[in-house]
């Protein structure tokens, strides 16, 4: 037909072929080193217990805990709620499933810090939103909740309403309360300085 | 070359026009983050016309309730300004190469009257086929092609497979 | 067809975008940082305990100070100048992939020495030795422990408390069983191995630890 | 600068409709340029006479994604934010199959339609006029549809994923096709008698 087209139909294949050498993208969501440097650095992942155990108490249907510890450990205690995902296993397409579910807020916790940390920066990394860290993990929770100190009597009233949430919420949680303190109501703000998570949902929370 | 221009014979490559065409289509989807369409803009006419003449239907009926919110007109879409857009680069197009013209097209073997008929009714089944693929042949087969959608490609492999067919059964009123 | 005859503006356009690919690829500057390890590769070496360091170890590193190894602190600079350990240089955790840090941190990598993280906190600690592990750095390590405790003037003498290898349990199990069974009966779950006030021994075994 | 522009807010919004109205104009002038105001030149397709719309819009395809592609792996854009539409399997079927018929009747569809007012074809104005009237039947019509206009939905899906291929080799495969097409139908318009319009 025409020279022309000869040559224009070799560039278009060639272009193809350049598009064959170019890398498939199946990680599509992967946040790049840079950005998972930056979220890294930003502590609002992490919830203060506390804050946690008033969205448990109020049965706050958009939270979802995860427990990264091992299943020993998860069977031997954990907190009420939560759902076990070992470490090792956080990348199955089992775990991604529960994982993948926009409307709720997955918190990690593990005993202290670390373990949960890991399991959040292995989770942003492959792309997930709407995941946070229980700052403390079960060591504080179990000492703040269960284990609640009394504060003394020259404390400001709040540690008061704190203290009696944290009795309260443990009665909540196994029934009996090791004092039978009378359960009063939860304080009406968070008592951490931790901010609630910004996406909001229908269910209860503060 | 400059004189049969004016002629309104005169039309550019085909190939020049698809690689502007996809120059057009990626810098809509450069600049948007969507595609080009053309029936999205009829679609909103049709629930504004409804809504002026029949505010309470419109509110009622599953389908114009989807479009209407109360902020802002559903003229005021991106899609109404490109279809204006659309006419108006069509004109510049036809003043350049001499086409502006009244001008029924048809088949010599067919009356006009049977053309204009089978125009409506044409745009008819185009105006219900587009709303049940959620696009035009702009809107879910070329734009969706560029993104390589499933949608698109499927809907394109309709189009002209139907067409097709059908053409052929229809092949009185063209040639 | 004689529209069909007339190539040159096509070829002009269509020579334009190859020239817009061609420069672009040419132009095209690959990120500083990339991953050279998958998630799951990723949280395989998150279970290795090899990548932990205790204090002792650590003390042992800095006294030895043969240059096999350098050492990063990656507290904020006003904490780095307030105090730190041995001969640590300061890579606060935002600015770990700074053209100059990158620069150290591979000759460091390229010279075999390991590269010792150490925070405020472990958890300020793993999240730039995560960042390293994952983009190439193999001889990253962390120090499983928090600056205070490191700092301590004998840290041979640890407490229990302060030794954090690989997050342990340590909740009072006394009063978690008065929880579940509130009335001492006689039987008593078999589950806690010590009933008494104690803290939960550590499920790994680490030979290496000194600390502990 | 990293596309798509106004989704990543590095156009203000109020520019939009101005956008919208240019990048149009662009498309209506191409449209009109290649001969699609012509409804016996589009028809030229299915009977083998002109094959123009198949030439363009197979261009156009290849071009843009070709651009896309590399645009994404060069950084320039980012491709898993540009919108797909989603996937509904038999509306999408039934959807085209009923628009060929449209086709084949009224020999222009809604974008071409619009160019053939601009320039004065009294066919496109009539079948605008239907297209009018076929949305506001559709409408009327939905509560009886609702159920198979909403059913079987697969989302967002890409086409190479339905086929588990990969998306560079698809890529490639369609672009390979397309040439092949135009050959075959510079073959076909040999042998096919002109029509005149």
């Amino acid at each position: 037909m025409n020279k022309r087209y000869l040559i224009l139909a070799i560039i278009a294949v060639a272009i193809g072929a350049g598009i064959l050498l170019l890398p498939e993208n199946p990680r599509d969501r992967e946040l790049s080193p840079a950005d998972l440097l930056n979220a890294i650095d930003d502590p609002s992942r992490f919830l203060s217990t506390d804050l946690i155990t008033d969205r448990l108490v109020k049965k706050d249907p958009s939270l979802l805990l995860i427990d990264v510890r091992p299943e020993a450990q998860f069977k031997m205690f954990a907190i009420p709620g939560a759902i076990n995902i070992p470490l090792d296993s956080l990348l199955t397409p089992s775990s991604q499933a529960a994982l993948e579910n926009k409307e709720l807020d997955k918190v990690f916790y593990s005993n202290s810090d670390v373990m949960a940390d890991q399991a959040w920066i292995s989770a942003k990394r492959a792309g997930f939103e709407a995941i946070f860290v229980m700052k403390g993990g079960v060591n504080t929770w179990f000492n703040t909740i269960v284990n609640a100190a009394e504060p003394s009597e020259t404390e400001p009233s709040q540690a008061f309403a704190l203290y009696h949430f944290r009795k309260g919420a443990c009665q909540y949680f196994f029934g009996t309360g090791e004092t039978a303190a009378p359960v009063t109501e939860a304080p009406k703000k968070p008592v951490s300085l931790t901010p609630r998570p910004v996406q909001s949902s229908s269910g209860g929370g503060c | 070359m400059e004189k049969n221009r004016r002629d309104g014979s005169f039309y550019i490559n085909p190939y020049l026009g698809g690689v502007l065409l996809g120059l057009v289509l990626f810098a809509t989807y450069y600049i948007t983050g969507r595609g080009l369409g053309a029936s999205g803009a009829v679609k909103n006419t049709v629930v504004t016309t409804v809504d002026v003449i029949a505010p309470a239907h419109a509110e009622k009926s599953h389908y114009y309730s989807k479009f209407l919110n109360e902020n802002s007109s559903p003229m005021n879409n991106w899609l109404v300004f490109e279809v204006l857009g659309v006419m108006a680069g069509a004109f510049l197009s036809g003043t350049l190469y001499g086409r502006l013209k009244l001008k029924n097209e048809h088949s010599p073997k067919i009356k006009p009257r049977t053309r204009l008929i089978a125009a409506v009714a044409g745009g008819l089944m185009f105006g219900i086929g587009s709303q049940l693929a959620r696009g035009c042949t702009s809107g879910a087969a070329l734009s969706g092609l560029a993104v390589l959608s499933a949608s698109g490609m499927i809907t394109m492999l309709g189009i002209f497979g139907s067409a097709y067919l059908f053409g052929w059964l229809f092949k009185k009123l063209w040639i | 067809m004689k529209e069909l005859s007339k190539t040159n503006r096509l070829t002009i356009v269509v020579s334009a975008i190859v020239l817009v690919f061609i420069v672009g690829l040419l132009t095209l500057r690959k990120p500083d940082v990339q991953y050279n390890q998958s998630p799951e590769g990723m949280l395989t070496a998150l279970a290795d305990t090899a990548n932990y360091l205790l204090p002792s170890q650590l003390k042992r590193i800095v006294e030895a100070n043969d240059g096999k190894s350098v050492l990063i602190d990656v507290r904020n600079s006003i904490a780095y100048g307030q105090n730190h350990i041995g001969e640590a240089k300061n890579i606060p955790v935002r600015e770990l992939f700074t053209p100059e840090n990158l620069k150290f941190l591979r000759t460091a990598e390229k010279n075999n020495q390991q590269i010792i993280l150490y925070g405020e906190s472990p958890q300020q600690a793993n999240g730039a030795w995560m960042m390293l592990k994952q983009t190439g750095f193999s001889h990253a390590v962390m120090v499983n422990s928090s600056f205070g405790a490191l700092n301590r003037p004998a840290s041979d003498s640890i407490p229990v408390d302060m030794c954090m290898l690989r997050d342990e349990p340590r909740i009072d199990t006394a009063a978690l069983s008065k929880l579940r069974n509130p009335a001492p009966a006689a039987e008593k779950p078999v589950v806690k191995a010590a009933p008494k006030k104690t803290v939960l021994p550590a499920p790994v075994q680490h030979s290496s630890g000194g600390g502990c | 600068m990293t596309g798509p522009l106004i989704p990543m807010e590095m156009i203000p919004d109020a520019w939009n409709n101005v956008i919208a109205v240019l990048l149009g104009m662009a498309f209506g002038f191409v449209l009109e340029a290649s001969g699609f105001s012509s409804s016996r030149k589009i028809m030229g397709t299915f009977f083998g006479y002109d094959f123009v719309v198949l030439r363009v819009f197979f261009t156009a395809a290849i071009t843009s994604m070709s651009l896309i592609i590399y645009f994404d792996y060069m950084g320039w854009l980012d491709a898993s934010m540009l919108y797909i539409n989603p996937y509904y399997v038999t509306s999408a079927i039934i959807g085209g199959l009923v628009m060929g018929v449209g086709f084949a009747l009224g020999g222009f569809c809604p974008g071409t339609s619009f160019c053939g007012i601009a320039i004065g074809k009294i066919d496109a104005m009539f079948f605008t006029a239907g297209l009018f009237l076929g949305i506001f039947i559709f409408s009327e019509m939905y509560p009886l549809i609702e159920t198979m206009y909403n059913s079987k939905n697969l989302g967002g899906i890409k086409i190479y994923e339905m086929m588990g291929m990969g998306r560079n080799i698809f890529a490639f495969l369609l672009i390979v096709v397309a040439i092949a097409m135009f050959y075959i139908a510079g073959y076909v318009e040999k042998k096919v008698n002109k029509v005149e319009y």
